[in-house]
């Protein structure tokens, strides 16, 4: 058995092994629940095991069919991709359980094989080293998102489905001619083998435009926004947990990705303007957050304000500031969730999310109220959450390199945060004009949102071993902290 | 070129000429049924006569074989669709033309 | 093959015809249209340039990346058109509402 | 012999201009639909031609899909599309 | 020959011309259903400029799948889409005339115009003489399995994308099913010539898929092709009205989707638990199993299209 577990490739299991359990689910709808909660018992141990060997080992790559670069597929293995293989496993895992409870019987069985098909392609586009791969796999992962955000089956949520479908398949489209035109100009597609002989040229750069818009369009950066609110507000909540936590991640991490493996050198005008999109998605997210009448969507306009904060690596170009950016995303994936499913229960209880007559719900869903203000503390950045360990190394990272400018920027998203987080939490514990009845919520429903909460919290507890993770296999560019 | 290649080279032109007719049929005549008839008259026989062109100067008798079954279908499927739609064209009331 | 790559120029130019189309025509039906236009021009952009090697034989790996494109168009149009009737439906017109603004 | 059969090709290749003609301007659906009758089978044929002119065997396969498909499409529109569309351009 | 290649160019130009011309009539027809045709033309254009890009394998899977699979789909849909009226007046509305929407498309058009512009000049910039990866899939050609380089790549050295395809298709399904599947057509009166013309075709059909299938291990064809050329068989017996007996909607229709899905994922699972690479292929079978992958592949991809054009959603009790 231990020599199994030690020749078994766990990354692939990470792939294969949902794959399996969606197909499974597809087939024998009626056991659907028990094989989707069997499938992420799976990928728990599989990711545990697969950390285990990162951490021991150190990062590897993986041929698929055993041709190797520049023919086949690889898979790459190193700290970046373990922390959003991992993030996505936790984040996962909450939402299995939570939706368990969530769907009725009938959307149930279509829900399982959709969301592990979508845990699955998520999971396969962290570890691709192969950017045509990294294609299909946006493909798949984009097309699950959206059958997911249809699920809820209302006008407002087909609407938004089809308008992220179309964004996502431009997204995509747009990401691949960028493909094709590296292809041509320096003969492969794998990341490892672009990064020896990618130049500076004209066509790299064009193309690396391409890919950039498509996957800024997938990530909703500003101005490319418009299509996340409706869809992440009107999906059911489990899928918004994904879609907020890990889907909009899945781009950015290619562009990071790309970022730190083929571009050759980084050029201050563009990643100034990158950071000025950056802190206009924060302005702008944080305004709408405060604007928002629904519960639901002001979480979805936090989101856009937290992608923002994303794009401010790349100016600040410090390696301090990567760090802290990949601590976001951890730290953004088990928060967001986290206020997504706690507003789910929310709606599940009350029926409706308009935050001005969220009639006591202090009283009626302690935990889940609990939940929504634990996440809030990470959101905000307040220690000693993750959000505050991510702020911090940005913020450092910020002043130390002389831009202030960008450390203001990410102290006014706070202060957005906290206005918008007090004002739901406000509401919550007043009587609303209109009592409503109350439905029962399960246990496990206010559980996993209070959990994923706690956890975005305790993170920032155990920093060390997380950044040190991070770098596993590779360093974030920009030099170190004077 | 050896005769094998004039027989070929007639065919294939009198073939030509017929899709050419059939495209000025297409484009002239004046109401559906009329440009139904010389579509697939000239086209299908434009077909036939390019299908033989080449089967004169083909390499085998599998592809003679080959050829001749990509016509037959285009027969086939060009006489039931033109029939389809000259049916659907009469129960849609769609007038013959009259001068 | 001839030195101008004739069809790649074509392919990007679809791209932008399908683009232009995607973002000022209202209707979903057309909408599917336009990304299936801007899908055949990059994969255009993919074969042409895979014909251009030194020696005679087309690099088959474009070849291979353009069906898998093919085939993953088909089933997102398929996907696409049924949430279009879905939309339809529900809302009483195939379009998305207020375009620009959002 | 190449030569000829390529300049045949391009001949019925603009002929397909005609069938576009018709397709843009109908004016009934039916029309429509014949013209993409004329594509199809034009296009059979430039296919075979360019099969020979190249020596490339694989073409008249592709031919062969083509006659099988285009049929389809077409029942596809007599027993599906017809159905609903008004039967006139507003010209 | 330089007359030759002076034919060829202008074979080339008329072509590259049409599908521009094709396109943009068919996006900015005022009517959906002339659009449509004129989309149909497109792909047609589309695969006569594969064959003179020398992708034939690509003609191929575009004649069956981008024009003939896609033309019925959209042609169904937009059947589908005369059933509600108010649809019908919004579907053949001009686009709007105001200052705004005027200035907004201009500004995209010009937009766009520089884009082509840019992209132009960089495609002539890329080097003439690029290399790709065509020499090394030659080199490992012999130990692929397979003698067709396409079918090597797709099936061998980039099998996992293969694989992942196979799932997006089987997701678009899903996805449909879960919309909760269109309503069923109503049935429309037997027409005794199109009754023919099916009992002639689909064997047809059902032949040159199966030919294609085995075409594909060495000449142009394979599973994508052949379970396209199924699919629209598929296709046909649903327009002729022919109904699937219902014990067939229901396992088995599941088992035949997930076939060639499945035997992948099989596949895979058997090389992660024997400590393999994924997917890697033991050299002296690589053919057979190649071959067994093709052809559960192509029964999936020709049932999931199939599917996919009837999207009446499962008629078993569990699935709703």
């Amino acid at each position: 058995m231990e020599a199994l577990a030690a020749t078994v490739s766990w990354d692939a299991c990470l792939i294969v092994l949902p794959l399996l359990g969606a197909i499974a689910c597809f087939a024998w709808p009626n056991a659907a629940k028990k094989l989707a909660l069997g499938t992420a018992l799976a990928v728990l141990v599989s990711i545990a095991s697969l950390t285990i060997r990162v951490t021991a080992a150190g990062a590897f790559r993986h041929a698929v069919g055993a041709w190797g670069a520049p023919l086949g597929i690889e898979l790459l293995v190193d700290g970046l991709s373990l922390v959003m293989l991992s993030a996505t496993a936790i984040v996962g895992l909450a939402i299995t359980i939570y939706s368990a409870g969530y769907f009725k019987a009938d959307v149930s069985s279509r829900f399982w094989p959709l969301w592990l098909f979508l845990w699955a392609s998520l999971n396969a586009l962290f570890l691709s080293s192969d950017i045509f791969n990294l294609y299909v796999a946006l493909e798949l992962t984009g097309l699950a998102a959206v059958t997911l955000t249809a699920l809820a089956g209302s006008a407002d949520a087909l609407t938004a489905a089809a308008r992220y479908l179309l964004v996502s398949l431009l997204g995509s489209l747009t990401y691949l001619l960028g493909v094709a035109l590296v292809y041509h100009g320096f003969g492969s597609v794998d990341m490892a083998v672009l990064a020896g002989r990618v130049e500076s040229t004209p066509v790299f750069w064009a193309a690396f435009s391409l890919m950039f818009v498509g996957l800024a369009l997938k990530t909703a950066l500003f101005p490319f926004h418009f299509w996340l609110p409706p869809a992440h507000a009107s999906a059911p909540a489990p899928v918004s947990a994904a879609l907020s936590g890990l889907v909009i991640k899945a781009s950015f991490y290619i562009l990071m990705r790309l970022w730190f493996e083929i571009v050759p050198a980084d050029y201050s005008t563009f990643t100034n303007f990158l950071g000025v999109l950056g802190a206009a998605a924060v302005v702008w997210g944080g305004l709408q957050a405060l604007r928002a009448k629904r519960l639901k969507l002001l979480i979805a306009y936090s989101t856009i304000m937290q992608v923002g904060y994303l794009f401010l690596a790349f100016p600040l170009a410090v390696a301090a500031a990567w760090r802290g950016a990949l601590y976001l995303i951890l730290s953004h994936a088990l928060a967001k969730s986290a206020m997504f499913l706690a507003a789910g229960n929310i709606l599940y209880c009350a029926g409706h999310d308009r935050i001005e007559s969220l009639d006591r719900i202090a009283q009626r869903l302690p935990m889940s109220l609990a939940a929504f203000a634990v996440a809030g503390v990470s959101i905000m950045g307040l220690p000693p959450s993750g959000g505050f360990i991510a702020k911090w190394l940005m913020v450092e990272a910020a002043l130390k390199s002389g831009q202030w400018w960008w450390a203001v920027t990410l102290v006014l998203g706070s202060l957005f945060a906290a206005a918008y987080v007090f004002k739901v939490v406000g509401y919550a514990f007043t009587q609303a004009e209109a009592p409503h009845t109350s439905i029962d919520v399960p246990a496990a429903m206010e559980w996993a949102a209070l959990a994923l909460a706690v956890a975005a919290v305790l993170m920032g507890l155990i920093a060390p071993w997380i950044l040190a993770s991070m770098e596993i296999g590779r360093a974030f560019p920009g030099a170190a902290i004077p | 070129m050896i005769l094998s290649d004039y027989v070929a080279a007639v065919l294939l032109l009198v073939g030509v000429f017929f899709f050419l007719a059939g495209t000025v049929g297409l484009v002239r005549f004046p109401d559906v049924y009329t440009r139904l008839h010389a579509l697939t008259k000239s086209d299908n026989v434009g077909l036939g006569f390019v299908v033989m062109g080449l089967a004169v100067e083909a390499e085998s008798w599998f592809v003679v074989g080959k050829l001749l079954l990509i016509w037959m279908l285009v027969l086939l499927a060009g006489a039931s669709v033109a029939h389809l739609i000259a049916r659907g064209a009469t129960q849609r009331g769609v007038r013959m033309w009259t001068d | 093959m001839s030195s101008v790559p004739l069809f790649a120029l074509v392919g990007a130019g679809l791209f932008c015809i399908g683009l232009y189309a995607l973002i000022v025509y209202a209707h979903l039906l057309r909408k599917i249209l336009a990304i299936n236009v801007m899908g055949s021009g990059v994969f255009l952009v993919l074969a042409t340039l895979a014909d251009r090697t030194v020696n005679a034989a087309p690099d088959p790996v474009p070849h291979a990346m353009i069906i898998t494109g093919i085939v993953v168009a088909v089933a997102t149009t398929a996907f696409a058109l049924v949430l279009m009737l879905k939309v339809a439906e529900k809302t009483g017109r195939a379009e998305l509402p207020d375009e620009r603004t959002g | 012999m190449q030569l000829f059969n390529l300049a045949l090709g391009l001949l019925l290749l603009m002929t397909l201009g005609g069938g576009i003609w018709r397709a843009l301007r109908g004016p009934s659906a039916a029309d429509r639909m014949l013209s993409v009758q004329v594509f199809g089978t034009a296009a059979v044929a430039v296919l075979l031609l360019l099969a020979q002119a190249f020596g490339q065997a694989a073409l008249r396969d592709v031919a062969l899909a083509f006659a099988l498909l285009a049929a389809v499409t077409a029942v596809a529109f007599v027993r599906r599309a017809w159905a609903e569309e008004v039967d006139c351009d507003p010209e | 020959m330089d007359r030759l290649t002076l034919v060829l160019w202008i074979f080339d130009s008329v072509t590259g011309l049409g599908l521009l011309l094709l396109a943009g009539w068919a996006l900015a027809s005022p009517q959906l259903f002339r659009g449509i045709i004129l989309f149909v033309a497109f792909s047609l254009m589309m695969s006569i400029a594969w064959v003179r890009i020398d992708a034939p394998d690509v003609a191929l899977a575009e004649i069956a799948i981008g024009a003939g699979l896609t033309g019925a789909l959209l042609l169904a849909a937009l059947s589908r889409l005369g059933d509600s009226e108010p649809t019908q007046e919004s579907m053949n509305r001009p686009i709007e005339r105001s200052y705004r929407a005027r200035t907004f498309r201009s500004l995209t058009a010009s937009l766009l115009a520089a884009v082509a512009v840019a992209l132009v000049f960089l495609i002539l910039a890329l080097p003439g003489d690029s290399e790709g990866l065509g020499a090394e899939v030659a080199a490992s050609l012999d130990a692929s399995g397979v003698s067709s380089p396409v079918t090597a790549v797709l099936l061998n050295f980039r099998g996992y994308d293969t694989l992942l395809e196979l799932l997006v298709l089987l997701l678009a399904l899903l996805g449909v099913w879960s919309l909760g599947g269109l309503p069923a057509q109503p049935v429309s009166p037997a027409v005794l010539v199109l009754d023919t013309l099916a009992r002639i075709l689909i064997p047809v059909l059902l032949l040159s898929s199966a030919y294609l299938l085995w075409a594909g291990t060495h000449a142009p064809g394979g599973a994508f092709q052949a379970g396209a050329v199924l699919g629209a068989a598929g296709v046909l017996l649903s327009l002729a009205g022919w109904q699937v007996r219902q014990r067939y909607t229901g396992v088995t229709l599941r088992l035949l989707l997930i076939a060639g899905p499945s035997l992948f994922l099989a596949f895979a699972l058997y090389t992660i638990v024997a400590g393999q690479s994924l997917l890697e292929y033991p050299p002296q079978r690589a053919g057979v199993m190649i071959v067994l992958l093709e052809v559960a592949a192509t029964l999936s991809i020709g049932t999931t299209l199939a599917a996919l054009f009837v999207a009446e959603g499962p008629r078993n009790k569990e699935g709703q």
